[in-house]
């Protein structure tokens, strides 16, 4: 029987559970308006600092709890930081956006914690179960994230597909969970892993359907190629700070699932889902990187951009090595951040009443606002991975990773596409920077300007001490399986 | 003739089957992709619940039992979407949306 | 220890463009008064720049062949913060730092929109050039060597032509197409060697097999950067549409970083690769030469024109490199800080008419020299030099290389000198069109012969250009000890490999 | 010292005039830049005679120039009498020049910038001719195109003068195309270009062979004869002929200094300091004495029909450098350098007298337009007959004569004493010594003589030039009369071995002085008889049958169009080299760059384009799609694993 | 035939062929009454398994709760039925293909001679046996109730959130109804309600809130 004081590995969880709840409570009996969703908003951000403070003062070693169905180690904590920063990052920007739209009410930000525990879940998961659990719990919220703004036909559309794909890949998932379990007759990480071969040494067919199935539902919440044709509708119709969200945390919780599935429980099966991992990063490299290119939403190419990233992690993950993870983490983690910060600019895109989506609307930013040119600019470089700003290294480390383990036609085809991908970037940064200045976007709100500063400071001034998160990176890495 | 796990799992493949067809052959009411969906975890129910049995392991029925839960929970929230849509839209014929492409 | 040879000095030179750029530009208002000390400050902070970078150079020790003012700090894990200087990139330090007040100058009247940005851009831009040069380590290297694309694109996209959005385009994803697979070959040598310290790589014997590809994906960044034939079709787009100050930049120095990379990293660190495909690069050198002078003799352009025949230059350089002789790259080296020079100064030249009629078309111009004596000799001088007129720096890089060359391949050098000919044809052909003549273009009865601010910008240029043509000792000793190790180490691993293959 | 003196003051001439000739105005540069000349022509005299006399020689550095590995060339003076002699030309020439030109361009706005040319180019050839190493020389070499490039185009107004300047630098770049690969290519076998270091290495290379362009080739051989490209395209030899008549749009005295007594000799000149290599390469002598004897004939029956005075003594003097080219050929180099030195007096003089006569006739040139001048500007008349005399090598065999007299002699006689194969070179060259008395006392009938064919207006206005023209002519014109006469046994005669000491190398199987005492008689009266021959020629074409020469001009009007267009070279080039060049040009361009290589990168960026707009036509927006291709996503790996699990089996 | 083999046979093939029909059926309606048929089938071979908890969830949760409510939105927006499943043949070919696929992959799998379910060195949770005395309620509840109480609160907070999210999305506060807020009355002071308005002799008062506008 756990005694109370044994749970504390779970401590953060626990905490930002039980917050939510009260969360709700406190909202429920203030008034139902949008100075109520602030208030709660902001308990919120603080309830989630402090569940990063508690996250980052866990005792570096390893431990699990529930039968080993959950468990924190170095891994876990550096991807639970990056999902509270992420869910940190996306309330930072939604105020503002959600009471000029009318839709800042308190559940949202209870929805956002609860998906973050949803998320922390996913990442420490090491049981089937507690990884569909985490999965669907954080995915629900997102449901309702993305429907949030109910009175618009794109925000509940987007809800909708997101919903309904969504539910088909849980199903597929769980498919392939319920497979690996029959197969395996184990839903625990390490077991999997331990009887994955046959009697005679050979892995086990079955086993293999239940990875493609697993992979398809993992896949799908990565929005990776085939699996990410929610992702272009979802991220334009959904409210742009939700957009913001599904752009940054739940990203990072699926991809720390995903490495974890694969390292832990599949470490036998690696040599199948390297071909998957393979396959699923070049398409999303080359697919985002090609169909950014045709968009004028701006949403819809961070949705290209993201799912091109994505793939870009994927190469590390394809390299199956400690170098890999740590690369995926570098990747994540800086992704994370440009994510935010491009988000910041995009909610900064406002005129009177209006929220601008087009990019040509960027046209002449930098005659109309300077800092703000100045931060998409260079978010933009970052994205396409142009040295010495932080988005080059997350790319040097996947693609080192990926050299090293010899996946040469992975890396040139994806150093090949960065290029291709290069291309809408600097489209944008030609819009800012080249093209005549438009009619002046309205201020810049005070939250979103912190995230877009921090944000560019970090992308920028990450050259300069690149090491404490490279160190780390390769410290949790370590913590998995190497 | 005895029947084998390979029949139970065979029961739920054409279930699950069903359920993916389902969902992209359905051009009309997205209320029946939601059904499919549901008809795709009765099939994952199935084969969890035929493995449980097969290998004398309870751990399938428990995941079963969450599985039942929180379908139950995702059914609630897709009839609220689609509730939402409804009165956004005034239809929820699954050709009506797409809004948002390309 | 004094600050004259302080260990730091190295990254003072590198990073005060930017730090004291970040720290002054900001506080400067954006009007008239500003922008004017925008300049003003951008000037001095690149003076004060060049004068410490000089500071290198008279301390610099020419007799040995190692680096020198090395710094080294704990950066990423294996991947250090290193710099350093030998013989063979110190000069093009001094080239950076020197260009870079004239380019400010040249800058002076004809940029009139976001002066600020202008010059901020400038400043990084000078960070980054000098940070090429001077990084010991790969990573840093390529870290350097890619940034440059960014201030440049801008640099192109903002402040230049009617067409620099496809120049500017055209530039940065062309450039960066060729980089990204240096940078793979970047890894793999990181994981075979187990370092990414350029001088450990120079004696890490990588296997025949791997030099092959390495060499190849370094020789496709380097020879779009360069740009050989038939990669060369962003430069001369990108010359036209860039600002004057920008073309300087761009041919001065930015062409210059594919050769030197050649010379850094292709020579030392493949020598066997380097030997098995230096047919390639004769050939596309050569071809260089002869095609893009030809193509140089039809341009209308007077910056096409001259962007062509900065192909061509580059062409000897490339044939210099692989020549592998003393000569060879002795005179490729040269070649490259000689063009640095008067391309550089070509552009300004056009700069100095352009600011005046707004045109390039060679077809507006015709007997200026009426009006404009004094530009009128300037123009020639560096005609000259372009021409490679002995007495001239063009010259002696010139026929350095050639020299290399006819020991290496003598139809390489055969063919090559054929660009002797072909250079004095479009050189004098454009000479004739835009400055003889006689003076019958209504628009041009009213040019003023160049300002004192030009003449200070191309002073300086004109007397080196020909200083250098007579004297380039200072310049040569300076490589001349780094160039005979080169070679030494190239020739002790192929005969290596010889004797190893006879075994 | 002094040497160092008479290469530099021409220099610091050109700096003062070119660089502050603005500020202190068009006399005191004149002035300047003449003294320094002048002064420089006296040293010159000077070392000459140190030199040649007294057999002083030295190598004087100056300093540093490239080093590169084995590569370590210097600047230095080399003096000996080759370089004595060549001295003793530029700076008398030059000064004399600059002299007159006071005069002649007195009306021209631009008098500093011509004098500082003048003063360069002076540079430039003393730089060439004192080089102690080939990259030196080639530097000189250079450096007078660039000044006969900036004299040509003087006038940059004339589309005609920038024409000829260009051409001038481009035919002569093409042979130091050559030249440049002969100094490769030593450098390559004796790892040095430094003179000293050849002559001593070139025993050690003959008959050794080098691969180039893939042969393998007698290395002396080869080199000589791309060094003699060099020399072909300077000294305007056959087929690099071109430029030098077109050179006439220059001012006249620049003709004159350029284009007749200095620059044009240098090819002469580098082949006989380069006499070590060349008398170890027979074949590449026989190539030089075919070449020089084709360019003389060439030249010659070009210079018949030719109208423009200018012309005419540029033909002229491409076909004396012929000559001088034909007699370097068979060893005999005193004899080619003695008629460099006589010939640079009597061509000067006759460039400047005819500079005196277009002065005379308003920048008149074509004699078709003048005629019976000699009374209106008499002295210029008696000098052109003295330059003509010498030219033609009015003289008396065993005897007496003009200047040319004793140098084209010599070099016909040495022509029959080297025993070539039908003695080609000694007949076409006597024939060449009747063409060119022919023409040359043509020039003076049509332009002194008979009636004039002038505008009244201008022959009525035609005047004597200033004494400042005058002087210098009368100076060349002793030089013109006795240079032969005087210094004839120093370079040819029984004190050529004092004279040149180490600067002409013979092997030791040349017996070409020798032999040169050992030909018949009529050998050497041939060439008088032939000047005499062309003198009645010409004398029954223009003065007693003035009608004659359009007869025969009508008579053999195939020939007569022939060589009044030179042969068609101009066009042949044009439409050999310069139309397809421009045209490829533009191709390469256009098409090239343009439609392939811009074509593709284009193209791949189209491609990228095309590529997205399928791959978000994908992006239905309808669920079942997206649906279906997860579906088809998933159903893909199922079957790859299903066929790599081997379960199919 | 023994009766076990004799009610899989009848419950499968009504459980695929009523799962058919949900996808197939015209109106949503009938649509609903499948899934439901289904489900009861599928509770039937639950049963066969042993699952009879999980059976009884089945019937009560599902078909209770969950697909009532799918009839009860179905009916609920109005929707035109004649109009629907119109066009829904025309995919349906490719659709039926690739299912096909995926479903004949599956048998592979499931006919695979080598096929060999999990051979975990542990069972984490035996099934009691049957004379352990524990039912299989019993068991499920020690278990989730101990080693697996992680997961029942995880699924609690799932249905929190489901909650949470049913009554963000449609949970209306209709505009132009009144509606008493007690907190609101309790809390208004003088200052808000009132205005002291110092008229002037013989002005008109006007109204502040005009005067704003």
């Amino acid at each position: 029987m756990p005694t109370l004081a044994s749970l504390s590995p779970a401590l953060p969880e626990i905490v930002l559970a039980v917050g939510a709840m009260v969360l709700l409570m406190i909202g429920v009996f203030r008034d139902d308006d949008a100075d109520n969703g602030e208030f709660i908003g902001g308990l919120a951000i603080v309830l989630l600092v402090f569940a990063g403070a508690l996250i980052v003062m866990q005792p570096a070693s390893s431990a699990s709890l529930f039968n080993d169905a959950f468990v924190v180690d170095g891994f876990a904590r550096f991807m639970k930081l990056l999902v509270i920063i992420g869910s940190i990052g996306a309330l930072l920007l939604s105020f503002s956006y959600l009471r000029q739209v009318g839709s800042l009410r308190f559940e949202y930000s209870v929805l956002v914690v609860l998906a973050t525990v949803g998320m922390l879940m996913m990442v420490s998961a090491n049981d089937l179960i507690s990884l569909y659990i985490g999965l669907e719990l954080q995915s629900l919220a997102l449901y309702v994230l993305a429907a949030f703004r109910r009175d618009s036909v794109r925000s509940s559309e987007a809800g909708l597909k997101y919903f309904v794909l969504g539910a088909l890949s849980s199903g597929m998932l769980l498919y392939g969970a319920s497979l690996t379990y029959g197969f395996t007759g184990s839903t625990s990480f390490p077991v999997i892993a331990s009887v994955a071969t046959t009697t005679d040494g050979v892995l086990n067919i079955g086993l293999v359907f239940g990875l493609v199935f697993l992979l398809v539902g993992l896949a799908f919440k990565i929005a990776a190629v085939p699996f990410h044709m929610w992702s272009p509708d979802v991220y334009e119709g959904a409210p742009t700070p939700v957009t913001a969200f599904f752009a940054s945390a739940p990203k990072m919780a699926a991809m720390a699932i995903l490495v974890r599935v694969l390292g832990t429980a599949f470490p036998q099966a690696a040599e199948q889902w390297q071909q998957i991992i393979i396959f699923v990063a070049i398409a999303s490299m080359l697919l985002g990187s090609f169909a950014a290119i045709g968009q004028t939403n701006i949403k819809r190419i961070m949705a290209y951009s993201s799912i091109a990233h994505i793939g870009f992690a994927l190469v590390g993950l394809a390299a199956n090595s400690q170098e890999g993870t740590r690369g995926v983490l570098v990747y994540l983690a800086i992704y994370l951040v440009m994510t935010l910060g491009t988000f910041a600019c995009i909610l900064a895109m406002r005129r009177k009443d209006e929220m601008i989506e087009d990019i040509d609307e960027l046209s002449g930013l930098a005659q109309t606002n300077l800092p703000m040119a100045f931060v998409m600019a260079m978010l933009m470089f970052s994205l396409a991975g142009i040295p010495p700003l932080a988005g080059f290294f997350a790319k040097f480390y996947v693609f080192a990773a990926a050299v090293k383990a010899g996946l040469w036609p992975l890396a040139i085809i994806g150093v090949l596409a960065s290029v291709v991908g290069a291309f809408y970037y600097l489209r944008i940064v030609k819009l800012i920077f080249i093209d005549d200045a438009r009619e002046k976007f309205l201020d810049v709100e005070r939250y979103t300007g912190i995230v877009m500063v921090l944000s560019a400071i970090f992308i920028i001034g990450f050259i300069l001490v690149p090491g404490p998160l490279i160190e780390a990176a390769e410290a949790a890495a370590k913590s998995l399986r190497f | 003739m005895d029947i084998g796990i390979g029949h139970y799992l065979t029961v739920a493949a054409c279930l699950f089957t069903l359920g993916i067809f389902g969902i992209f052959i359905n051009r009309k009411n997205v209320i029946v992709i939601l059904m499919s969906v549901e008809l795709m975890l009765l099939a994952v129910n199935i084969n969890l619940v035929a493995f449980s049995h097969f290998l004398g392991d309870l751990t399938g029925q428990v995941f079963a039992l969450f599985v039942l839960t929180v379908a139950a929970a995702e059914a609630a929230i897709g009839l609220a979407i689609i509730v939402v849509y409804f009165r956004n839209r005034g239809s929820i014929a699954v050709e009506d949306i797409n809004m948002m492409k390309g | 220890m004094s600050f004259f040879n302080s260990p730091y000095l190295l990254s003072v030179v590198t990073f005060a463009p930017l730090f004291f750029g970040l720290i002054s530009m900001p506080l400067l208002p954006r009007d008239e008064v500003g922008d004017r000390n925008v300049k003003a400050v951008a000037l001095w902070i690149t003076l004060s720049t060049f004068a410490v970078s000089l500071i290198i150079w008279f301390n610099f020790d020419p007799s040995t062949a190692g680096f020198q003012f090395v710094e080294e700090y704990e950066w990423l894990g294996t991947i250090k913060y290193k710099m350093g200087v030998d013989g063979i990139s110190m000069l093009f330090v001094i080239l950076t730092t020197f260009l870079m007040p004239i380019c400010i100058l040249a800058s002076w009247d004809s940029i009139k929109t976001r002066v600020k940005e202008y010059m901020m851009a400038f400043l990084v831009l000078e960070t980054l050039l000098i940070g090429v040069f001077c990084a010991l380590d790969m990573v840093l290297f390529y870290l350097f060597f890619e940034a440059v694309l960014i201030p440049m694109f801008l640099i192109i996209g903002v402040w230049g032509g009617p067409r620099r959005v496809y120049a500017s385009f055209k530039f940065f994803l062309y450039t960066l197409l060729g980089s990204v697979l240096m940078l793979l070959a970047m890894m793999a040598m990181w994981w075979e060697a187990g370092t990414t310290d350029i001088v450990q790589l120079m004696n890490y014997n990588f296997p025949a097999e791997m030099q092959w590809w390495l060499w190849l994906a370094f020789f496709a960044s380097f020879a779009v950067k360069m740009p050989m034939w038939p990669v060369h079709t962003w430069l001369p787009d990108a010359h036209v549409e860039a600002p004057t100050a920008g073309s300087v930049i761009l041919a001065g120095i930015l062409l210059k970083m594919g050769g030197y990379g050649f010379l850094r990293f292709s020579l030392p660190m493949f020598p066997l690769a380097s030997q098995e495909l230096a047919w390639l690069i004769f050939a596309m050198s050569v071809i260089a030469i002869v095609y893009t002078s030809l193509v140089a003799l039809a341009q209308e352009d007077i910056k096409k024109l001259i962007a062509y025949s900065s192909v061509a230059h580059m062409g000897f350089v490339t044939m210099g490199i692989f020549s592998f002789t003393s000569q060879g790259l002795d005179g490729a080296i040269f070649q490259m800080l000689s063009h640095g020079l008067v391309s550089a100064a070509l552009f300004l030249c056009v700069g100095v008419i352009y600011d005046r009629t707004h045109t390039r078309e060679i077809k507006a111009y015709g007997g200026i020299v009426e009006r404009m004596p004094m530009f009128a000799f300037v123009f020639m001088v560096f005609t000259m030099a372009n021409v490679g007129l002995p007495g001239t720096s063009g010259f002696v890089g010139e026929f350095l290389t050639l020299m290399g060359a006819f020991r290496a391949n003598t139809w390489v050098a055969f063919i090559a000198t054929f660009g002797v000919i072909l250079s004095a044809a479009y050189a004098l052909y454009l000479y004739r069109r835009v400055v003889f003549g006689a003076l019958e273009k209504q628009k041009l009865m009213s040019l003023k012969d160049m300002n004192a601010r030009e003449i200070a910008v191309l002073a300086p240029l004109v007397i080196l250009v020909i200083f250098f043509g007579f004297y380039p000792a200072p310049l040569l000793d300076v490589f001349a000890v780094s160039v005979q190790k080169l070679v030494a180490n190239y020739e002790a691993a192929i005969s290596q490999a010889a004797s190893l293959a006879a075994k | 010292m002094i040497y160092k003196l008479i290469v530099f003051l021409p220099l610091i001439g050109a700096l003062i005039a070119g660089f502050f000739g603005r500020f202190i105005g068009p006399k005191p540069s004149e002035y300047f830049t003449t003294t320094c000349l002048v002064i420089a022509a006296a040293l010159s005299w000077f070392g000459f005679y140190q030199v040649g006399f007294n057999g002083e020689t030295a190598q004087l550095p100056i300093m540093r120039w490239i080093t590169s590995g084995e590569l370590d060339v210097s600047w230095r003076l080399r003096i000996d009498t080759l370089t004595a002699v060549m001295m003793v030309v530029v700076t008398t020439v030059s000064s004399l020049v600059h002299i007159y030109s006071i005069g002649y361009m007195a009306d021209d706005p631009h008098r500093p910038r011509f004098f500082a040319y003048l003063s360069l180019f002076t540079f430039a050839m003393l730089m060439l001719v004192t080089s102690d190493n080939l990259l030196q020389m080639f530097f000189g070499w250079e450096g007078v195109g660039l000044a006969s490039y900036l004299l040509i185009g003087f006038w940059y107004k004339k589309p005609a003068a920038n024409a000829a300047a260009i051409k001038a630098f481009i035919v002569n770049r093409v042979g130091d195309f050559g030249f440049a690969l002969g100094i490769f290519g030593l450098f390559f076998v004796c790892n040095s270009v430094n003179l000293d270091e050849i002559f001593a290495a070139a025993p050690t290379l003959q008959d050794k062979t080098m691969n180039f362009l893939g042969y393998e080739v007698d290395i002396l051989t080869t080199l000589c004869l791309l060094l003699f490209m060099g020399a072909m395209g300077k000294s305007a030899q056959f087929l690099l002929h071109t430029w030098l008549p077109d050179a006439m749009e220059g001012p006249t005295p620049v003709s004159a200094l350029i284009h007749a007594a200095t620059m044009v000799t240098a090819g002469v000149f580098m082949v006989a300091r380069l006499s070590p290599l060349f008398e170890l390469a027979p074949t590449a002598l026989m190539v030089v004495t075919l070449v020089g004897t084709v360019t003389a004939f060439f030249a010659a029956s070009v210079a018949l029909v030719q109208n423009d005075i200018k012309r005419v003594i540029a033909y002229s003097t491409c076909s004396q450098l012929g000559y001088m080219f034909a007699a370097l050929g068979v060893g005999a180099y005193g004899a080619g350098m003695f008629h460099l030195f006589t010939h640079a007096f009597f061509k000067a003089l006759l460039f400047l007298g005819a500079g005196s006569v277009i002065h005379a006739m308003h920048h008149e040139q074509d004699m078709r337009n003048m005629g019976g001048l000699a009374p209106k500007i008499r002295t210029t008349w008696i000098m052109m007959l003295i330059g003509t005399l010498a030219l033609t090598g009015v003289g008396i065999p065993h005897l007496i004569g003009f200047a040319g007299f004793y140098s084209k002699d010599a070099i016909i006689e040495a022509t029959y004493a080297a025993h070539l194969s039908y003695n080609y070179s000694f007949w076409t060259l006597t024939l060449v010594a009747l063409m060119t008395s022919f023409y040359s006392w043509r020039l003076i009938f049509m332009t002194f003589h008979g009636k004039t064919r002038a505008a009244p207006e201008t022959f009525k206005h035609g005047h004597e030039s200033p004494n400042v023209m005058l002087v210098p002519l009368g100076f060349l014109a002793v030089g013109a009369v006795v240079s032969g006469f005087a210094f004839k046994s120093y370079f040819i005669g029984d004190n050529q071995e004092v004279f040149w000491g180490k600067a002409l190398f013979t092997a030791p199987g040349n017996q070409i002085l020798d032999d040169m005492h050992h030909i018949p008689g009529w050998v050497g009266w041939a060439p008088t008889v032939a000047m005499l021959t062309g003198l009645a020629i010409a004398y029954l074409y223009y003065i007693r049958m003035p009608w004659l020469p359009e007869a025969t001009a009508k008579a053999f009007r195939p020939i007569y169009i022939f060589l009044l267009n030179k042969w068609y070279f101009d066009e042949l080039y044009d439409w050999l080299f310069v139309k397809p060049a421009i045209a490829i040009g533009r191709t390469l361009w256009k098409r090239g760059d343009g439609t392939v290589i811009d074509g593709v990168i284009d193209g791949t960026a189209d491609t990228v384009n095309w590529t997205t707009k399928k791959a978000v036509k994908v992006q239905t927006g309808y669920i079942y799609h997206y649906a279906f291709a997860m579906l088809i996503g998933v159903a893909l790996l199922l079957t790859y694993f299903v066929a790599k699990g081997g379960l199919l089996k | 035939m023994d009766i076990a083999a004799t009610f899989f046979y009848l419950f499968s093939v009504l459980a695929v062929a009523s799962g058919a029909m949900v996808v197939v059926a015209k109106n949503p309606v009938h649509a609903v009454l499948f899934l439901i048929l289904t489900f009861f089938n599928a509770a039937g071979l639950f049963i066969l398994l042993g699952a009879e908890f999980l059976a009884m969830l089945l019937v009560i949760v599902y078909v209770g709760a969950v697909a009532v409510l799918f009839l009860f939105v179905v009916m609920m927006l109005d929707v035109d039925f004649a109009e629907l499943r119109a066009g829904f043949i025309k995919n349906a070919s490719v659709g039926a293909i690739v299912g096909a696929v995926v479903l004949v992959e599956l048998a592979i799998l499931f006919g695979f001679k080598g096929f060999e379910i999990g051979k975990a060195g542990k069972i984490a949770a035996a099934i009691p046996s049957q004379g352990s005395g524990l039912s299989n309620t019993e068991a499920l509840g020690r278990l989730i109730y101990t080693d697996y109480v992680y997961f029942f609160q995880g699924a609690g907070l799932v249905l929190l959130v489901a909650m949470i999210g049913a009554i963000v999305l449609t949970l209306r506060h209709k505009e132009g109804v009144r509606r008493q807020s007690i907190s609101a009355q309790v809390g208004r002071r003088p200052e808000e309600t009132m205005e002291i308005i110092k008229v002037a002799p013989g002005a008109t008062i006007i109204p502040s809130a005009e005067g704003q506008n």
